[in-house]
């Protein structure tokens, strides 16, 4: 990502805010990454890490009681965030899409599948005729192989993959520079979830887009992104190319991740776990958010709050093990 | 086994009621809910030494006149005075909610626990003879037995409760349909354990909060009930002050302006169903916690 | 359905305690005028035939004699009964439109002031008794500003008499519609003058349920992923909330409009008595103080038959705007 | 330590549980309309005729994606649902049938642990009373002695310090803790046979570890055997010794873990595993191609159920539903074209 190159969108020091009955939860502190075009960002991280946060920031539609407290995305030259509502809203679905996790609930059931992708293409184009829009939006089925008599349908009529099939079509119809996939695959199983990553880095080859894949699987991160944003209680850990990341894991955390995880190919492996319990977000440890389940805990990681660091070929780590430039 | 469910639900509902103020609206809600109901239930309780005059005594001053310093609420065509008539008025209404409730706790809820968990042809039964009851206007039916029975307190608590039980029976058949399902309770089944144990200790506790959101509404309903078959010449005989029975004597002197003999009683009336109401919408957001963000 | 509420108001009204008959008299009548009763109304025959008598008498639409004079229960219900209808559409539609509105405003606007306004509004109305606001919204139109009348159901010369091409007499009953087809705007508008407030005091009341109902269930499916996937497209705010929310949100608050019809009668009898409005529930009050109770099981069969037809056709109109439910 | 006998934990190879052409039909819900024009009645075939036994300490798991049947078959043998048809043993004693007291004993003996652990234990009960519960319904243990036992067994779970947890709620622990807690429940009354439908699948990928070794521990610790049920191929591996793969109600391919991964001889099992994401940028591989989508199990295709979506189906395939043949010692294979 080299600065100079106008990168297709950059987020610099992006946090977020929620405002609970039981007190203020920083949901996402401080994330920075740039993305090219036809170019795969992993964001991997376990439940309550601000994942599908970011995610959702980045369409500008923050979950509900959030909200961006500083920071700054930009898409193509434009700075977003300073964009009006109606903008913004011009923004979704035409430059920056949006995929969801479970197709069961992701489609109006009381809506065919045809009039939702006829009124999304008139939204954004009025002059667009309906038939127009359909004939469209049954080329887009093929593309995505679902048949297009289909467009007729319930969504109640169609399976779970087939549904995610039509979300990602509807993501592509005015085909978009970015789209930003929230775990596409978790409520799936495991062979169509391979048949719709394979669909994503198609179209993503076809269409030139880049792509936001958000989930808490690291081997699919691993395997199907070109570079990996590593996230724990609302901070980035670990950011670098999915190459570095599995050769050369550097913050404990990622390094704990990657030994959890089965992995069919070795023969014999002996699993290790991470200590402790996930993060209380209402009330994090002073210090390093990892400190409390960290094996290299030092006393200065519970005082002092680790920077992100670059420490060498785009490799970024945020701990004290590491030292600005190269390894302590 | 009764004295163990007592102290679990007791143990549950104390400490409930001490955190409400920090629940935002909902705590509210039932506070301001139950400060209205315990002041009216209070005044109707000490009315006797409070009330500046005999309610039931006729011509203590000129009938029909407004509200003035002797009679802060003015007199009504019997020249009572509304002010007491007020004050003790709502002992009727209390009286036939509270035993309305009382019939619906201990008829429809082991009803709708028993026939729902046990499900089958019974549980088929139950539910048309239940629906085919929710299904009718309820004050029609209530107005159908009251006249059959007879006037007094408990007929027409009989009349309402009959009418609400079929709401508690829904309720509860819902949620124990929808806990049945749950696996702590196929956890129990799994451990051998048997099913009155089951429904007892695993079902009971948990849908009992939905029974205290629908004894509140039953209660506000309760009332608005019994007034309206007062107001039909159903009610109670006419000697005890009841604000059903102003109302329906106020109609009368509507024409005449004598806006004063069925504001004040209404106002009670009103205030009363809202405390319930206000008690019921409260809870029921509190144990909702979709809502709460 | 139905047959169990027919049987149940034949069991409450013959076979509880209390003889209808006697309760009539009061005891004030020597044994022959009531012996003489019995055998006019058939209830000296033992209860089973009793009970075939009043279902087949169902069948042929006729509800027994009145025991006060001894005419036909059914045409004198069939009488009143449009009235009544009149009523309980229109405030229907006050109490649907009212509580839909103020229902998806407050779930736009969550814990601010217009949704804490909007909810205490859907509480304090669902607490009012009918007839008490009845009485307020006379005194204050009727009496007070002589705007609107005050009871009854038109000015007894201007009855609308419905269609009349030729010979051909068509009238439904209802006034308005009766006026329309006549083509009279003035009567129509004196008809209406006269429906406003008893169908607004029914109508505010039963709002409050809607409003609620409709308010969490629009809070609920505005947290769904289709609505945040509908905004993700870009889709104008007013499409998400109407054309995705609402859309399904409604089909709950169809249900409850069926449950609620059954609550909206009830209501009908005691708006009715307030406003001296000639239906099928002041029949039933005067019927009550006549002691007639031939008359009250007839009107309450009727009440019933007419609540299962509308919850049936409810459940039709559920199915087929949910494509889910396959008939 | 538990002051209960300590069962010698010997791997005979006798089977503890033997389970023969189990099948279980749930009838399909009719609409308004169907029931009353057509007489048919339509059938989802969950589990349609599985054969298989589990040998004693064994980790034995059924894998395979949703709505193959491995959850409806491993709450047959918890007796949760009556069969439709086949018989079940248990200590070579069939319990398809048994009834009153005795079930209640053999309930003793085999338990359950569910998928949700937020949905496990009752809200309204403290953690120490839902774990001692068991204890109280069949009578071995009343107040003291009871709390020692849980107070043990919550020990052996890992929830330390015992003291504190015995007093909390569900809502106070997080899921890990959870599931702990619901493993406690199923061990108090020392079950020998344990049913694990998918406990981790729905616990963070750092805290599954933990629960999986705790598992094979207290296998160890009080001869447990385990049956397994998963979706996820990659845990089955780590953590089972023998493995089914279910598809459609049948089992396809059976053998234990080394055979099952190294030569997957059924083309489902060979797509399933192809499909597994593993781990490491470099390897670039092929996904195996499957047609279409897994058909509905109302109307299931004849002869064999894969072949709609088989690469190698022929027209043999449409006759015969082939039976599950052992293609070397140990490892079924129901695929007649095996062999090629």
């Amino acid at each position: 990502m080299d600065p100079m190159a106008q990168s297709l969108i950059t987020v610099d020091a992006l946090s977020v805010e929620y405002w609970t009955r039981k007190g203020k939860i920083r949901a996402v502190e401080d994330v920075s990454f740039a993305l090219e075009k036809a170019e795969t960002l992993g964001v991997v991280g376990e439940s309550g890490s601000g994942k599908s946060t970011l995610g959702l920031s980045l369409i500008g539609l923050g979950p509900f009681p959030g909200r961006i407290v500083k920071g700054k995305i930009t898409l193509k030259g434009k700075e977003i965030l300073k964009l009006r509502k109606e903008d913004m809203r011009n923004l979704r679905g035409k430059e920056i899409c949006y995929v969801f996790q479970d197709p069961m609930t992701s489609l109006n059931p009381v809506k065919k599948i045809g009039p939702h992708f006829v009124e999304l293409i008139r939204t954004h184009d009025p002059k667009v005729t309906e038939e127009e829009a359909l004939k469209r939006a049954k080329k887009l089925l093929k593309d995505v192989g679902i048949q297009p008599e289909r467009i007729n349908d319930y969504p109640h009529q169609l399976s779970g993959g087939m549904r995610q099939r039509v979300m990602i079509a509807l993501a592509i119809t005015l085909n978009p520079s970015i789209v930003v996939a929230d775990e596409p695959t978790t409520a799936l199983d495991v062979i169509v979830q391979a048949k719709i990553l394979d669909l994503l880095n198609v179209l993503r080859d076809a269409y030139g887009m880049a792509l936001i894949l958000i989930t808490h699987d690291l081997s699919i991160v691993l395997e199907r992104s070109d570079e990996i944003l590593v996230m724990y209680a609302g901070h980035v850990v670990e950011h670098s190319s999915s190459k570095d990341i599995y050769s050369n894991p550097q913050h404990p955390y990622t390094k704990g991740l990657l030994k959890s995880i089965p992995n069919i190919e070795l023969a014999e492996q002996k699993l290790e776990a991470i200590a402790g319990s996930p993060p209380d977000l209402l009330n994090l440890p002073r210090g390093c958010r990892f400190w409390p389940r960290c094996y290299y805990v030092m006393e200065r990681c519970r005082q002092e709050a680790p920077p992100l660091m670059n420490t060498g070929a785009e490799h970024f780590t945020r701990c004290f093990l590491y030292k600005e430039g190269k390894k302590l | 086994m009764k004295s163990k469910i007592k102290r679990s639900m007791l143990s549950k509902i104390l400490p409930g009621l001490v955190s409400l103020e920090k629940r935002g609206l909902a705590g509210w809600l039932i506070i301001f809910g139950a400060i209205l109901v315990g002041i009216i239930v209070a005044m109707n309780l000490i009315s006797p030494w409070i009330a500046p005059y005999n309610p039931s005594a006729i011509n203590v001053g000129q009938p029909l006149l407004p509200p003035n310093s002797q009679f802060r609420f003015g007199t009504n065509d019997l020249g009572q005075d509304v002010l007491s008539r007020v004050l003790s008025g709502g002992g009727i209404m209390l009286q036939v909610s509270i035993l309305s409730v009382i019939v619906c706790l201990v008829v429809g809820v082991p009803l709708g626990l028993s026939s729902s968990y046990a499900g089958g042809v019974i549980d088929r039964v139950f539910c048309l003879i239940m629906d085919s009851i929710y299904a009718f206007p309820g004050l029609v039916l209530a107005i159908a037995i009251a006249a059959m029975l007879g006037r007094g307190v408990t007929n027409m608590a009989l009349s309402i409760a009959v009418v609400y039980i079929p709401s508690y029976f829904r309720v509860i058949r819902s949620q124990v349909l929808s806990i049945k399902e749950m696996p702590y309770v196929e956890a129990a089944n799994a451990a051998g354990s048997r099913s009155r144990t089951v429904l007892l200790r695993y079902i009971l506790p948990n849908v009992v909060p939905s029974i205290v959101i629908v004894a509140t509404v039953n209660f506000a309903d309760a009332i608005l009930t019994a007034a309206g078959l007062t107001f039909i010449g159903l009610g109670v005989s006419v000697d005890i002050p009841d604000w059903g029975w102003d109302l329906t004597n106020g109609q009368r002197l509507l024409p005449s302006g004598a806006w004063w003999v069925i504001a004040y009683p209404g106002l009670m009336i009103i205030l009363l169903a809202l405390g319930f109401t206000l008690i019921g919408e409260g809870l029921s957001e509190l144990l909702n916690p979709r809502l709460e963000q | 359905m139905i047959l169990i509420l027919l049987t149940m108001v034949f069991v409450v009204v013959r076979v509880l305690p209390g003889d209808p008959v006697l309760l009539h008299f009061e005891k004030r009548a020597d044994p022959a005028t009531i012996e003489a009763m019995r055998q006019r109304l058939g209830l000296d025959k033992p209860l089973l035939n009793q009970f075939f008598d009043y279902f087949i008498g169902l069948f042929r639409g006729d509800l027994g004699k009145s025991m006060w004079d001894y005419s036909s229960v059914s045409q004198q219900i069939f009488s009143a009964f449009p009235a009544t209808l009149e009523l309980a559409i229109s405030s229907m539609i006050i109490a649907v439109l009212l509580g839909i509105f103020l229902g998806v405003e407050a779930s736009k606007s969550y814990n601010k002031p217009q949704d804490h306004v909007i909810r205490v509004f859907g509480i304090v109305t669902y607490a009012i008794p009918v007839f008490f606001l009845g009485m307020i919204l006379q005194i204050i139109f009727g009496v007070g500003l002589h705007l609107l009348p005050v009871g009854g159901r038109i000015y007894p010369t201007m009855e609308p008499l419905g269609l009349n091409i030729g010979n051909f007499h068509f009238s439904t009953g209802l006034y308005t519609v009766d006026s329309l087809l006549e083509g009279s705007i003035y009567k129509f508008v004196e008809s209406l003058r006269y429906l406003l407030l008893p169908s607004l005091t029914l109508g505010l009341v039963l709002s409050g349920v809607f409003i609620r109902l409709t308010r969490s269930n629009m809070f609920e499916t505005l947290r769904l992923d289709f609505v945040t996937a509908a905004r993700a497209r870009g889709l104008k705010e007013s499409t998400v909330t109407y054309g995705y929310a609402l859309r399904n949100a409604f089909l709950p608050v169809l249900t409850m409009m069926g449950l609620q019809f059954a609550a909206l009668l009830g209501g009908a009898v005691l708006t009715e008595t307030t406003f001296s409005w000639p239906g099928l529930g002041r029949y039933i009050v005067d019927r009550i103080n006549f002691r007639d109770y031939t008359a009250i099981q007839g009107a309450v069969v009727v009440f019933g038959i007419f609540v299962s037809i509308v919850s049936l056709a409810v459940d039709l109109l559920y199915a087929y705007l949910d494509p889910r439910i396959r008939l | 330590m538990l002051p209960i006998q300590r069962r010698e934990k010997t791997v005979s190879q006798n089977d503890i549980l033997k389970v023969e052409d189990l099948k279980k039909y749930f009838p399909v819900e009719k609409s308004f309309l169907e029931k009353m024009l057509t007489r048919s009645r339509s059938y989802v075939k969950a589990v349609d005729n599985v054969s298989f036994s589990v040998r004693k300490g064994e980790v034995f798991t059924l894998a395979g994606e949703s709505g193959c049947g491995k959850t409806t078959t491993g709450r047959l043998i918890v007796r949760l649902i009556p069969p439709t048809s086949g018989k079940i043993f248990f200590e070579n004693v069939e319990i398809t049938a048994l009834k009153g007291e005795a079930l209640r004993v053999l309930k003793r003996r085999i338990q359950i642990i569910f998928q949700d652990p937020y949905a496990s234990l009752n809200p309204r009960m403290k953690i120490g009373d839902a774990v001692g519960h068991p204890l109280e319904i069949h009578g071995l243990a009343r107040n003291e002695e009871k709390r020692k036992r849980v107070l043990q067994i919550l020990e052996h779970v890992g929830l330390t310090p015992s003291e504190k947890f015995v007093d909390l709620y569900p809502h106070q622990l997080s899921g890990g803790q959870r599931q702990r807690a619901a493993m406690a429940r199923s061990l108090v009354l020392q079950p020998e046979f344990i049913v694990a439908d998918e406990p981790v699948s729905m616990i963070d990928v750092s805290l599954r570890t933990a629960i999986i070794d705790l598992m094979l521990n207290l296998r160890k610790e009080f001869g447990l055997t385990y049956l397994f049920i998963t979706h996820d191929l990659a845990i089955a591996k780590y953590i089972s010794d023998r493995i089914a793969i279910m598809y459609l109600g049948k089992i396809v391919e059976l053998g234990d873990k080394q055979t099952i991964f190294s030569n997957p001889m059924h083309p489902y099992t060979q797509a399933l595993l192809s499909a597994i994401p593993v781990p490491n940028p470099e390897r670039k591989r092929k996904t195996a191609e499957l047609i279409g989508d897994v058909p509905s199990a109302i109307n299931i295709p004849p002869g064999c159920r894969f072949r709609t979506r088989c690469e190698y189906a022929e027209e043999a395939c449409k006759e015969k539903e082939p039976e599950l043949i052992p293609v070397s010692p140990d490892h079924y294979v129901a695929c007649d074209l095996a062999e090629k």
